[in-house]
């Protein structure tokens, strides 16, 4: 099993929920996070003090799947994630030693089914 | 007004100023019911207005610091205009007259229900006053706000209200030599906003700058909150400005009137400096034009036409801008929520435009001292520097005190933990 | 009811139904308390009401825009009253008072402490109908709410106080055709809510739905803003309602009793709606129905009796629920806060009703046209579809005209990033 | 002191207390002006005021319902109080007079315009009594507070308003019997702050602890929030007391003052005590302090001496914070905003103190009951007891009834899910 | 050693961190998340429209452990974690290279006890 | 390509951020966390109701790095975030398998130049 690990744009996310819905994935944890690239900030002003916020919101979308899907669901996300504009985001791909469902204790497959 | 007016009034009633007035030992009722509301009006400024104000402009970590020493702040106060505060800052001094108050009002007890003062119950007048003897040194801790320890502060509080805010107020509302200069002050640029500005500037000094300033930018951590804060300022002035009149009559609808355009033109001014200068107008920015303008109006609210108020109004937006850049850019200290760039240098310039604005060419009601707008300048003048010098000396000398005893600053890792935890246990926020 | 009191007040005293009022040049101390409170309380459900009312209802990336357009809108509105609107609106326009004020009072250079208008102090006369004239504009913002231009706003904004508010305040208000026909608007139906509603309409329309409207949903950000703007709604009008009588007197009472049934009505009416419709009731559909509660009985607030205004609230709470569910469904165009919905088609009916609930059979005070109910009915028809369409049309060609020389709309990439950061360089939180 | 004042105003009036009362059947315009702005001041203490203090103490998933809550009562009670509540608490009894009033004011439909009641037209002091009634329910629902039922909670409250709120205030302010002891009650602190504070515990107590009580914590989710909603309260309390006069006098006066001072003192000695205690002040310490002391006060208001005041604040703040860790540590129930604590122990013992305050050596303005100190006090004794029994007994039989019928309380899940979610639909933020 | 995540419902939080204590782990790194998985969302309403959010929120607890301690502190994490409902979570186990203190810079072993 | 994660306190971010960069990281991803470990929390009083608050707010840091980029990302993340008190953080490495940049499709090396 695979853990992809995705930074998207925060308005994409629907978007990519049903893509990865529709091509079987059944859960999914997201995180607001603030991401830094080649994509830049913008610049705030208080009371005169200007300063570049070079941190922007992104979202992180993690995904526990069995080997055979990843391909599929990384296809699905760069798919429904992409805007053509710089800061669309990554994609990191980990190896997923094991999954358990905490209610079951099912493991592995059985816990992503 | 207030004090003063015992003095000046029947000229002005004799020249058709004041429509009605009843100058028995009775008071009126219409007034009466005015000022009842003008005194929650100014209370509103405080809590929760300055509060909200102040508190969306720090970091969260320090939010509920700010929002404790408004109420706290309120609280002391409250007890020592009770204590002796009233009476050394409104009643008669006899000898010493020109310089303070008298003993015969301590702790109240010779004020009841059926005491009056001109034309208000005495209670009244007494509640109305001790509201801006609240937001007088409220305002000053913007200046040290995010590392001035709690206690400190309260110790500053109870003695510049004494030693400062009571004094000032006697000579220039009390009947004390300035009101006998005819110095003009109608509400409070120079009792309230010139002795808490110049006392924020020398605490801000005083304490020090916050760590990692000016290099780490410290935004405001709630706009929004800060909006409504303005909000209620706003509304809240009012009650400052047209309850200064101490009736409800045109002065009162007249300082209303140019308070209201001096707010909205001092906004309109500094969104408008803003967008030229770097392309965007911010909210935070039309906000602090609006405060200005407020604070620059205060001495003048009822003398001048509502057309001056808007003249007014724009000038306080553009002086205010250019004195807060300044300071800014000079980096002398660390005045944290621009109290002094404000209110001080807004105070000062304000009383000095009295001079001109209150002309009766210009739609005002005329000068109280001698010899015209030179005349009234020079009073004001004077009134200005020495409130400027006795405020500056004093807040110095009671803050070396207080620094020699228990300390004015908060340690280096409380302040880096944020003094909602290190001074009072608690966060703002628990989502 | 304003300045039209003049024409009708003395068959009321006749009969009794104003109880004192000292008809001389002399101001009214009682009255002017009152409405320089009353001023403050309209001044308040602008800044921070509407502000937060309409804040908490947009996403995040948002606020502060909203709450910077109704911090402007008000410093705007305000030096335009003093420079001309005052003048246009509500002084006499001589030979073509029919249509318009007059000259007399621009820069109200001829208005100072002792000028006298009926019972108040001219000042605060017209403070009190610059709180009207604020509010009108300020709720058209949540009809274009999260994408109009600043810059484009405020132009229309302008534009649009000196086209629509002031001629129609003057024509209902400053003794213009429509108060000849005996139209009766106390608190504002028709010269607010019915110019605002339809306003909002038009420009929700010729600024375009947001992106992804309807089918993503843009749930409030906070509805504790929300909340609290709406409570601070409820305490407002009751200076917008019983202000309007503009005397501390019964007909105040009554107008802020009818007032507050109609909105505690129009809460309950819309939350048992949604109870049985939806099977949970929602804080913001209780809100709402206040609200709507709140403008329907506007322009009958002093005319009608307590038990009437609980009626109106009733009938505000359904029909405004129904009005507003067909709009969503057509999805005709994206009203963004409801604003024609509530404010338009309460605005409307309301203004209808009042022929009907200012019967003296129930408890009103009668019809000031001529032919009881029908009379007066037409006389409302007649006011409600001449303002409505004066409104629309001239709306729709100061947008066409702001349309082609800076435009209405924000590229899309920064309606996606929010006005805040791509308007204002500003969030509004920082946590 | 509202009603009761008929009976006692004329030996008040003889020895000066009342400086200006025109006692025709001609109400008073500027007491009028007064009434009126105190009603929106007291309607303010719960929208928004309330609404905030109670709204930043709960968890994040519960702040709607309680906001919710505010509102909806306000709505209903006010329904409630046009169609008889008035009738029942205010007007005249005849032959069972001590016990209830009449029916002739049911449906408001004999009060119009010029209906007026000793110096206020009827429609002011009827409004003006109202925000009391909304008021007093309004502080139950913290002791109920993250687990009750919407539905549940209007029932409760439409009975208890009915069956024990009227009932009380007409005991008190409508001329029965209490009043025919001369029990003095000047602002509530039996109507209200006994009848809510009993009615909470007992609330608290048949509805159960929250899960998890007392084990996990269950921190306030926005101290902002409260705080905002103190100083709303704070000034909405000066409508509270100063308006209980019912005139815009020296009395009033001496309310605000009293009520100010006990506030202050109050939020000094809560913090005091936390200091010493715990070796830091908390936020939450000093406004709880500063609620206790507004609660303490109202029985006595305008009837002593600001320094008594002053006095009584102090004992507020040391009583409340000592029975509220009392009810904390013996965790008999879990009363979640500590309502029984601070308003039901403030209420009572501040109403037994007003027998030894209002004496005239105190600076009081004298006992009405016979036999001075003594006398008052047995008087006192007997309204507190009886109010307490009868509240506590009534809100137990209204309780047990609605816990039969439709059920008290929310499942497990739906408490755990948060009652926004589960009874609304709706989340305080979208951030 | 391991990295053992663990995506529970928020108000099992206090107890977790019990456990997990009480058998020997000495850290733990948690983050508000909001979660997609077979426990079905609930609907909001807002002026009539009416929109179901399928995204719950949820807690990430993250804890770097030796590997003799992975199947004891998964173990505790089920038993704590457990309500039996649907919605209960996931535990993910990916393998860690490196652990090191920042403070001392120790690594290992040494940076986890 | 490994995956640095850094837990850190959230007032060091600026000079870490800083710091990397300028030994040529092109982006990182950070997330305000609560961590539980040696560093004592605070006690919190509502009302009189003492409590210990045992998380305190961490930022996590991730940065994808290619592997001869590790050691030296990690020493600078060492010195910079170093204060010397506890509390200071940890720092997790795990194995990356692949990056992609949604934009562009670009994988691994490209996805993080
Ligand atoms: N090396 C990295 N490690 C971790 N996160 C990264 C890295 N580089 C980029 N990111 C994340 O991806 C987001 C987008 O990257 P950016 O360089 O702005 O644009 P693009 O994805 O188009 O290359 C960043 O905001 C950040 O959150
Ligand atoms: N494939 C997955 N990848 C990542 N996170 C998942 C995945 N499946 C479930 N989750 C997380 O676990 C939580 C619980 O999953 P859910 O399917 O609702 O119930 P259960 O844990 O009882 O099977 C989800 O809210 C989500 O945060
Ligand atoms: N075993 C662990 N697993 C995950 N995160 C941990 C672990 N131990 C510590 N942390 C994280 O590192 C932070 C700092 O750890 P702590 O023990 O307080 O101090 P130090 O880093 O100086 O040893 C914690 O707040 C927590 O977020």
């Amino acid at each position: 099993m695979k853990l992809i690990t995705a930074i998207i744009k925060p308005f994409k996310l629907e978007e990519v929920r049903v893509v990865l819905s529709n091509i079987g994935v059944t859960g999914m944890t997201t995180t607001d996070i603030k991401g830094f690239g080649r994509q830049k900030g913008h610049t705030e002003l208080y009371r005169g003090a200007e300063y570049v916020v070079d941190f922007l919101p992104k979202t992180k979308l993690e995904i526990a799947v069995t080997d055979e899907l990843v391909e599929q669901a990384v296809e699905a996300i760069i798919e429904s994630a992409n805007t053509g504009k710089i800061g669309d985001g990554k994609i990191f791909i980990t190896n997923l030693e094991q999954v358990i469902r905490i209610r079951t204790g099912e493991t592995d497959r059985e816990a992503l089914s | 007004m207030k004090k003063f007016l015992d003095t000046a009034i029947f000229s002005l009633v004799a020249t058709g100023f004041w429509p009605t007035l009843a100058y028995a030992d009775q008071f009126n009722a219409a007034d009466t019911a005015w000022i009842l509301t003008a005194s929650g009006l100014v209370l509103f400024m405080t809590v929760p207005g300055l509060a909200l104000f102040y508190g969306g402009l720090v970091r969260t970590k320090n939010v509920l610091s700010i929002m404790m020493k408004c109420f706290a702040i309120t609280s002391v106060v409250s007890v020592l205009w009770l204590l002796g505060g009233y009476s050394l800052a409104l009643s008669d001094g006899g000898s010493w007259q020109a310089l303070l108050g008298g003993f015969s009002k301590l702790t109240l007890a010779t004020v009841n229900a059926h005491t009056v003062k001109d034309n208000l119950p005495e209670t009244v007048f007494c509640m109305y006053h001790l509201t801006f003897a609240i937001f007088a040194p409220a305002l000053i801790i913007g200046g040290v706000a995010e590392r001035m320890k709690f206690s400190a502060l309260l110790w500053f509080v109870a003695l510049w209200e004494i030693l400062i805010y009571v004094p000032v107020c006697h000579w220039i509302w009390g009947g004390g030599w300035l009101s006998q200069l005819g110095v003009m002050d109608f509400a409070g640029g120079i009792v309230v906003h010139t002795t808490g500005g110049v006392a924020a500037m020398i605490g801000a000094i005083m304490v020090g700058a916050r760590h990692g300033f000016p290099r780490v930018p410290m935004p405001p951590h709630n706009l929004t909150m800060t909006a409504t804060g303005a909000g209620v300022l706003w509304v809240g002035w009012h009650g400052f400005s047209a309850g200064s009149a101490l009736m409800a009559n045109g002065s009162a609808g007249i300082a209303m009137l140019s308070t209201h355009m001096s707010a909205a033109a001092g906004s309109l001014a500094w969104m408008t400096i803003e967008w030229f200068r770097f392309g965007k107008p911010s909210v935070l920015g039309l906000l602090t034009g609006l405060v200005a303008g407020l604070g620059m109006i205060a001495p003048s609210a009822g003398f001048v036409s509502p057309l001056s108020g808007l003249v007014i109004g724009l000038i306080a937006g553009c002086v205010c801008f250019f004195s807060l850049h300044a300071i800014k850019r000079r980096l002398a200290f660390d005045d944290t929520l621009d109290v002094f760039a404000i209110h001080g240098v807004g105070g000062i310039i304000g009383s000095l435009l009295t001079a001109i604005f209150a002309s009766e060419a210009l739609g005002g009601i005329g000068q109280l001292a001698d010899d015209g707008i030179s005349g009234q300048l020079l009073a004001q003048a004077i009134a200005v520097l020495s409130v400027l010098v006795w405020s500056g000396l004093m807040s110095y000398a009671i803050l070396k005190l207080v620094d020699k005893t228990i300390g004015l600053r908060v340690g280096a890792s409380d302040e880096s933990l944020g003094l909602d935890i290190s001074l009072h246990n608690e966060q703002g926020y628990n989502y």
